[in-house]
């Protein structure tokens, strides 16, 4: 393809940018409907995302658990494989990570932090890996059980935190005795902390500069690997990788573990970095948000970065809307939605503003050929 | 506790306000801004109570909606400090943030701003701060009157409780208050009673768990029901409230508030709720503020029974004496619940 | 011609269809008369099938008009033509595998009472069909467990089901044995008989010269010819479609057999249900050679050659390749260690991934080997000059290398395959139904292809229910009939009834006598039969 | 390779035998002395088969909407958006109507659930066929734009008054036990059971079904014989749709009586599961979606009667690790219809 470069870009970026103009216009008129003020809310969105360095620094905090749930579900899909566990997934790595990061007291940070990552890290490539496995050997079908392992992975998690007392059940392993009735662990060690980048009010650690370098790593994996070859043919035709001598069993457990080891880093980065404990307060709801990065990058490792960044910077925007303007933040979600809907039907933005179809442009997305594509 | 709070004159911020020179802000009037816990101002619950005493206050005060006072509704746990942050750098003077879950954040942000007061509703303070007072409760005082009405009222001698979440304190505190009341009342009572199985998310918002959960209960032959979990303990109360219009013998016990108030769809059994009194508990705390007259720490709300409306009459004479020696020995401690010992 | 002074039943009159970037046909005019049976001829992407879909309401047409019975009609969906008359035996079947004959022949035209599906009576109609025009079909089979030759015959009841008067048959004979194709033939002139009129449409020439009355050729979507039988030679027509001389007999030395290659003892496989499917089969293939197995299709050939590459489980036996122990080896480990290629039966399926661009097809099997793999990267560079130089030296026609490989013809989809199979240094090659479904050109191309891997000494083991291809190329000949190999000849020794009989199930021992009964011909006969 | 005659069966049997099994146990626990054992009243008891039917209805429902998709070839992973949708739209229409009598006003929630959810379906479709939309992604974007709509227009303090009361079916309801937690439920109750042979009966033994099957297995197929691909699958997405929006109003207005902000808690995505489990078969969605009302019943059975030791978290996993080890062990592999999830365009039916 002899294009320029910033040619292929600008195409690229032109459909995505008109989307959430549109997405936006949609968003005000709802507003404007039910009697809200939709330019002081934007004002507002605006303003908490980007207005000054603690709304940026919100932004990027927001940001940074999305790029990995949103890799980690992009990563499924590249084998063909649906994963709606990244929030199990990202609760496992957070305890893991905690076990380690509130034990070993008097370890030097170069070796405690490290650890208590790989903990993580390992926890959620576990958590991941059981719905692979139980495909390849059971057939068990990965969407089901992941569902199922979210469920239980926050039971799990409730455990281990739980103050324990009624009805005579003991507390849970990684509970802080100094809590009182409350559940939650104790803070993990400044030695397993991730440094700031920017201490507070801003709050910026180094654990975003992590997932932006993971998802270059992940660009360069998919793309640039034979393993990522191997692992993208199993996605699109299982039938072929086989024949191709390609190993199909183990690249669903490879995608599966994968995108267990990203989200549970995405639980690890959150909890070392930011919250510093885990309390059951702490979801995993931004493991399903994955789900929508992974979608509106259209699986591409940069794409998440870009959409990751998009979702962050309106989550951070939300407070200070309904701040500013008394409008609910729910209204971010109807937004989210007409993004991705425009984002992915790109014929919807071709046919509203007239934009031609370059001849070589692929038009559709498939990410999943339904529920059992091989 | 160090250095005494700015506990001169009334108005105690203003002065505050004016060494900082914002002069924008007018003069005697305070702002009062309100974290609400995951969830929604309007819960029916208790984010919604502390909101009232916010407005309560605010009327008081003569202040006006949405310059003066406001809430931020929290979306995700981890914006806890965001969203403090936000009342701060508005220059607000009083926070407001519910629930025990937002203690930490709210004890870091008083320490990092002695000039403005907070009162954290459902905090325990261990260490006592200036500016930050804990509105807490006795909730299992008040789930051992309800547990107590609850065994007097039973004729199958099985009552049940249908409860929010373990993992939230106040919870455990009416549950096992409820148990300890009933047991005070009945010793041999069969009391059947669950929390919700899913996780925090859901544990408040799930009406439906609750509603079937209540209605295994009336199944297993439970006549009184304690419904002790925003959402999810009103979708029981409905449910009681449904078999007791279809004809049968049954009652529910609110939780909160008067739910006789915000739970209409439940009067056909609400004999009364386990109330703790969130809302006049922050009028009160308010007005100390603006009167001057604010100490940290932690201040018990009170708690009690709600008025048995409807039922007053159907409520025998004896059972209500009961319950008024019942609370009084739990103020003068000559009863114990049994809980947090 | 006498039809001229005839109506046609059907009738195409300067047909234009434009696909973005392509055009399929160009003022197209075609005549079908009352009973007859005119061929249509074309290479792999002349246009037929997409002719054929627009007089079917399928397609529209960008310009032109057609008309049934002298008066122009609108076909604006299949409902259209299934009205008028028209019924339509497509390229790739169009049954629905998890349902049942009854249910695929109903389907749309749904015999219903009391608002329920009487299946009852679709099946005595099929029955009635099947009785009247010797089609053999169980109504309530599930369509999956059919074999393919059945399949064809349903899709043929489907159309009579409607009252066809009016049949397109678009490749019927592709998949079929040369037994199931004669039974075809003679429903077709069955149905002639009785007035339909039919427009067949092959790519095996001498189906065309036995059935045909009248013979239309396409090429690049336009009509460059018209013949009868009474004319034409294979020659004749393949020179007219492709636009040269194409040779349609293979050339080949006589083949110099080396050491053994594929060495295989006692192998037995099941098939996907877990029926036996190979019994027991050993043969061997030496360097050099060219090892035909023929066979009815579903007689365990495709669960051999999964077996021989890896993709299925042997249950007993031994295979051996070039001296290495290589019984349920990994696919990956075949190719590599063993040295061989495989172009596989199902293409779509098996042989390429649709979405991908044509050069990373190119190297599905090596894209781990340098030059285009350097440790773990993949080297896009070598992938992209390795696949300019194939499709070059392979003439796979495709807009660029970049193309996805779905949007090719199916002939140059199958060059494609062969180009990546033989384009590396191997020991053995095994190739299942190499051409099906190809043009003229293209087989000729495939098959100095594959004589001359062996002439490079390669062990070639050649599976397809292509009778006349097994003939052409093989140096042996093995059969296999129900999962064993019943037989194995030098070619010199086989005949194309004695083949046929064999995979019909006839024992070698009782050959002599059933040949003779049954062909009134002496068996030793040795004479190439493609020369006919 | 799919027998899918065979898994039916399987499947078919295992629901069956399943069913069959809980009645006579439930029969014989409660009517003898069997009821003293702690342990078979917590297995058997009516507490337990009464709360299985309550929290399948809602599962039922979403199967059966995802069936009803999925069989013509368009996944439906949105089921939990179409089931909030439909619950708001309940709730909203039984505000509005409060002061009618209280069956009419029912009757206009039911069929406000029935139309908005069937809206989302129509959505549904026109995003995954007309706009070509991945169908994964459009049933994304159905969640979260339900999710986001009902959050930002529930007015909080709305209260709807009164909810659909039990129906006794006379004689049948008199059976000992099982008239009990059959014949005596509320409406929605009865036609979620019904819908389940309705909807059998109507996929395999009459003209649209057989064309739904044929649209979802091999589109081309039926396009060949005069089928309007396309068309089929609007219509199905949209019933579809509609039975979604029946499982928000059973939430609604039979099993609570308000509305509350995400309050399917993920029974669109169990729903899900359980078409899966069922094998895309209404019977066999039926089976699993009663195992998984049933091990939810178990769990808090146990709970309510305190007779383990085991933590209560461990408990509660119950409903889920079930789930996972019965797909895993006795479900194995199950077939989807062929054509799931991809466009079908022809100049036919398209254009
Ligand atoms: N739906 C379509 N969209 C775009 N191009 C098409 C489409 N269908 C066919 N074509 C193109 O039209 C041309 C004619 O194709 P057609 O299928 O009619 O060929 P054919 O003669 O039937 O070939 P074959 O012998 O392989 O069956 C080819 O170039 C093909 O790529
Ligand atoms: N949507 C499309 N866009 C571009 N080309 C298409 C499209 N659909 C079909 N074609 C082309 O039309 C050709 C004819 O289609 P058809 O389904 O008849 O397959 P075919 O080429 O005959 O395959 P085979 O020979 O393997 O059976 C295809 O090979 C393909 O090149
Ligand atoms: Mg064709
Ligand atoms: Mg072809």
């Amino acid at each position: 393809m002899n294009i320029p470069v910033w040619r292929r870009l600008g195409r690229a970026i032109l459909i995505p940018v008109l989307a959430l103009l549109t997405a936006l216009a949609i968003g005000a008129l709802v507003m404007a409907i039910f009697g809200d003020d939709p330019v002081r809310a934007y004002q507002g969105l605006f303003s908490g995302a980007f207005g000054n360095g603690r709304a940026w620094s919100t932004t990027i905090r927001k940001m940074t658990p999305l790029i990995l749930t949103g890799l980690s579900v992009a990563v499924a899909f590249k084998a063909g494989l649906f994963n709606i566990g990244a929030s199990g997934q990202f609760i496992i790595g957070t305890i893991c990570s905690v076990a380690v990061g509130i034990h070993f007291e008097g370890l030097p940070a170069f070796v405690h932090l490290p650890l208590a990552i790989a903990a993580g890290i390992a926890g959620g490539t576990l958590w991941g890996a059981l719905p692979g496995l139980l495909k390849v050997y059971t057939g068990a079908h990965e969407v089901i059980v992941t569902i199922m392992l979210n469920y239980v992975a926050s039971l799990f998690a409730g455990w281990t935190v739980y103050a324990g007392g009624t009805q005579g059940q003991q507390p849970g392993p990684l509970w802080d005795p100094t809590a009182g009735a409350i559940s939650e662990t104790p803070d993990v060690l400044a030695s397993a902390q991730i440094p700031w980048i920017v201490g507070p009010p801003y709050r910026v650690h180094w654990g975003v500069v992590l997932a932006l370098l993971v998802a270059v790593v992940m660009w360069w994996l998919i793309y640039r690997t034979t393993v990522g070859f191997e692992l993208r043919t199993v996605g699109q035709n299982a039938r072929a990788a086989r024949y191709a001598g390609m190993r199909v069993n183990g690249m669903i457990i490879l995608a599966m573990a994968l995108a267990g080891a990203l989200a549970g880093l995405a639980g690890t980065i959150e909890t070392l970095g930011l919250n510093h404990k885990f309390a059951p307060e702490f979801s995993g709801a931004v493991g399903f948000d994955g789900i929508t990065v992974a979608l509106l990058g259209q699986t591409h490792p940069l794409g998440v970065v870009l959409s990751a960044f998009m979702l962050g910077a309106l989550d951070a925007g939300a407070a200070r809307m309904q701040f500013e303007s008394g409008v609910a933040a729910d209204i971010i979600q109807v937004i989210q939605a007409l993004v991705l809907a425009f984002v992915a039907a790109p014929t919807l933005i071709r046919t509203l503003y007239r934009v031609r179809r370059a001849p070589d442009e692929v038009e559709t997305t498939t990410l999943t050929t339904g529920w059992a594509g091989r | 506790a160090p250095a005494a709070p700015q506990a001169a004159a009334p108005a105690p911020a203003e002065g505050q306000q004016a060494q900082e020179a914002e002069a924008t802000a007018p003069a005697a009037k305070l702002k009062i801004g309100l974290v609400t816990d995951v969830g929604r101002v309007n819960d029916r619950s208790f984010n919604q109570s502390a909101w009232e005493g916010v407005v309560q206050a605010a009327q008081q005060l003569g202040l006006e909606e949405n310059v003066d006072y406001k809430y931020i509704e929290t979306q995700d746990a981890k914006d806890y400090a965001d969203n403090i942050q936000q009342f701060i750098d508005a220059g607000y003077q009083v926070i407001v943030t519910v629930g025990f879950a937002l203690g930490e954040a709210t004890i870091a942000a008083a320490k990092e701003n002695p000039d403005i007061y907070f009162i954290g509703v459902d905090q325990f303070q261990g260490e006592t701060l200036p500016n930050l007072v804990g509105l807490i409760f006795h909730e299992d005082q008040s789930g051992f009157l309800a547990g107590a009405l609850a065994a007097h009222l039973t004729k199958t001698g099985t009552i049940a409780a249908v409860l929010g979440t373990d993992l939230v304190p106040p919870v455990v505190a009416f549950k096992e208050g409820y148990e300890a009341g009933a047991r005070y009342v009945k010793p041999d009572i069969n009391i059947i009673s669950t929390y919700h199985p899913g996780e925090l998310s859901q544990a408040f918002t799930d009406p439906e768990w609750g509603a079937a959960t209540a209605r295994q209960a009336l199944d297993q032959g439970a006549d009184v029901i304690f419904g002790a979990g925003g959402q999810t303990g009103n979708g029981a109360l409905q449910e009681v409230a449904t078999a007791a219009e279809a004809g049968q013998e049954v009652y529910c016990i609110g939780v909160d508030t008067d739910q006789w108030e915000t739970l209409p769809a439940a009067h056909a059994c609400l004999v009364s709720s386990a109330m703790k009194l969130i809302t006049p508990s922050v009028v009160d705390l308010i007005m100390q503020v603006h009167n001057g007259t604010f100490q940290g720490g932690n201040y018990y709300g009170p708690v009690d029974l709600a008025p048995f409306h409807d039922f007053e009459d159907k409520i025998p004479q004896e059972v209500k004496d009961d319950l008024a020696r019942i609370k009084a020995g739990l103020e003068d401690g000559s009863i114990s619940t049994g809980y947090g010992q | 011609m006498e039809q001229l002074n005839r109506t046609p039943v059907l009738e195409a009159r300067h047909i234009t269809k434009l696909f973005p970037g392509v055009v399929a046909n160009e003022d197209v005019n075609l005549q079908l008369y009352p009973g007859e049976i005119l061929a249509l001829l074309g290479e792999n992407g002349a246009g037929k099938s997409t002719l054929m879909n627009i007089l079917y309401g399928l397609y529209r047409p960008t310009e032109g008009e057609i008309w049934v019975n002298g008066r122009p009609v609108t076909l604006s969906s299949p409902k259209d033509a299934i009205a008028l008359g028209i019924g339509m035996v497509h390229q790739h079947f169009q049954l629905v595998p998890v349902m049942t004959v009854a249910e695929n022949v109903m389907l749309g035209s749904e015999s219903v009472r009391g608002g329920f599906l009487d299946v009852e009576a679709v099946a005595r109609r099929i029955r009635e069909l099947s009785d009247r025009y010797g089609l053999a079909v169980d109504p309530y089979a599930l369509v999956e467990d059919l074999p393919v030759g059945v399949r064809q015959r349903v899709e043929i009841v489907k159309t009579l089901y409607r009252n066809a008067d009016i049949l397109i048959l678009d490749e019927p004979t592709a998949v079929l044995t040369p037994q199931e194709i004669e039974g075809l033939f003679q429903v077709m002139d069955l149905l002639r008989a009785q007035g339909k009129s039919i427009i067949f449409i092959t790519h095996k020439l001498k189906e065309v010269l036995r059935v045909a009355d009248r013979i239309v050729v396409l090429r690049n979507g336009r009509v460059v010819g018209e013949t009868d039988p009474g004319q034409a030679t294979q020659a004749s027509l393949a020179a007219m479609m492709v636009g040269r001389e194409v040779i349609l007999t293979v050339q080949k030395e006589e083949a110099r057999p080396g050491p053994v290659v594929l060495d295989v003892v006692g192998l037995s496989a099941q098939d996907d249900t877990g029926a036996p499917a190979v019994r027991d089969v050993s043969f061997q293939v030496h360097a050099g050679e060219i090892l035909g197995v023929a066979g009815v299709q579903g007689n365990g050939q495709t669960e051999l050659v999964e077996v021989l590459t890896g993709l299925r489980r042997a249950m007993a036996g031994r295979v051996t390749i070039a001296g290495q122990e290589m019984t349920n080896a990994t696919p990956r480990r075949i190719t590599a260690e063993g040295q061989s290629s495989h172009v596989p039966e199902d293409r779509h399926a098996y042989g390429m991934v649709d979405t991908y661009p044509v050069a990373h097809n190119l190297v599905l099997n090596t894209y781990y080997r340098p030059p285009f793999a350097r440790g773990w990267t993949i080297n896009e560079q070598a992938i992209r000059e390795h696949a300019t130089r194939l499709v070059a030296e392979y003439d796979v026609r495709t807009a660029s290398i970049l193309a996805p490989a779905g949007s090719l013809s199916g002939g140059n989809q199958q060059k494609m395959v062969v180009a990546r199979e033989f384009s590396r240094p191997i020991r053995l090659l095994i190739a299942a139904q190499p051409t099906r479904g190809i043009d003229v050109g293209s087989i000729e191309f495939i098959h100095q292809q594959i004589v001359a891997k062996r002439d490079q000494g390669v062990a070639v083991l050649l599976v397809s229910a292509e009778l006349d291809e097994i003939l052409a190329l093989s140096d042996r000949i093995a059969v296999m009939y129900r999962g064993e190999i019943v037989a194995i000849l030098p070619r010199q020794e086989a005949t194309r009834e004695q083949l046929g009989l064999l995979m019909a199930g006839v024992r070698p021992e009782e050959l002599q006598h059933a040949s003779r009964a049954a062909q009134g011909i002496p068996v030793r006969e040795g004479e190439p039969s493609e020369a006919e | 390779m799919g027998r899918t005659g065979q898994f039916w069966k399987t499947s078919s049997i295992i629901s069956m035998a399943f069913a069959l099994f809980l009645v006579v146990m439930a029969i014989l626990v409660n009517t003898t002395s069997l009821n003293q054992q702690v342990w078979l009243r917590v297995l058997f008891g009516v507490s337990a088969l009464n709360f299985t039917l309550r929290a399948s209805v809602p599962l039922i429902l979403g199967a059966l909407s995802g069936i009803l998709c999925e069989r013509s070839g368009i996944i439906n992973i949105g089921i939990e958006g179409m089931m909030l949708a439909g619950a708001f739209a309940a709730f909203v229409a039984k505000v509005a109507t409060n002061s009618w009598p209280l069956p009419a006003s029912l009757a206009v929630g039911v069929a406000t659930a029935l139309l908005v959810g069937g809206l989302m379906g129509l959505l549904h479709a026109l995003l995954s066929i007309r706009f070509r939309m991945d169908q994964i992604i459009s049933g994304t974007v159905i969640i979260i734009l339900a999710a986001g709509f009902s959050a930002y227009l529930f007015d909080r303090s709305a209260v709807a008054e009164g909810k659909f009361g039990p129906v006794r079916i006379p004689l049948l309801a008199d059976i000992p036990v099982l008239g009990s937690v059959l014949f005596e439920n509320p409406p929605i109750t009865y036609l979620a059971l019904l819908l389940v042979v309705v909807i059998h009966v109507a996929l395999f033994h009459t003209r649209w079904g057989l064309r739904t099957r044929a649209v979802g297995e091999h589109p081309r197929a039926a396009d060949t014989v005069g089928i309007n691909v396309n068309r089929y699958r609007y219509v199905n997405t949209v019933l579809g749709g509609m039975l979604a929006g029946l499982a928000g109003g059973f939430l609604v207005l039979e099993a609570v009586g308000q509305f509350q902000e995400g309050m399917t808690a993920g029974r669109g995505f169990i729903s899900l599961a359980a078409m899966i489990f069922g094998n895309w078969n209404p019977f066999g969605a039926l089976g699993a979606a009663t195992l998984f009302g049933y091990t939810q019943a178990l769990q808090n059975e146990l709970l309510l009667a305190g007779v383990t030791q085991v933590p209560r978290q461990f408990i509660s996993m119950l409903p889920y690790v079930v789930t996972i080890v019965a797909v895993s062990g006795f479900v194995g592999r199950v077939r989807p219809p062929a054509a799931e999830g991809k466009v079908y365009e022809t100049e036919g039916s398209s254009e």
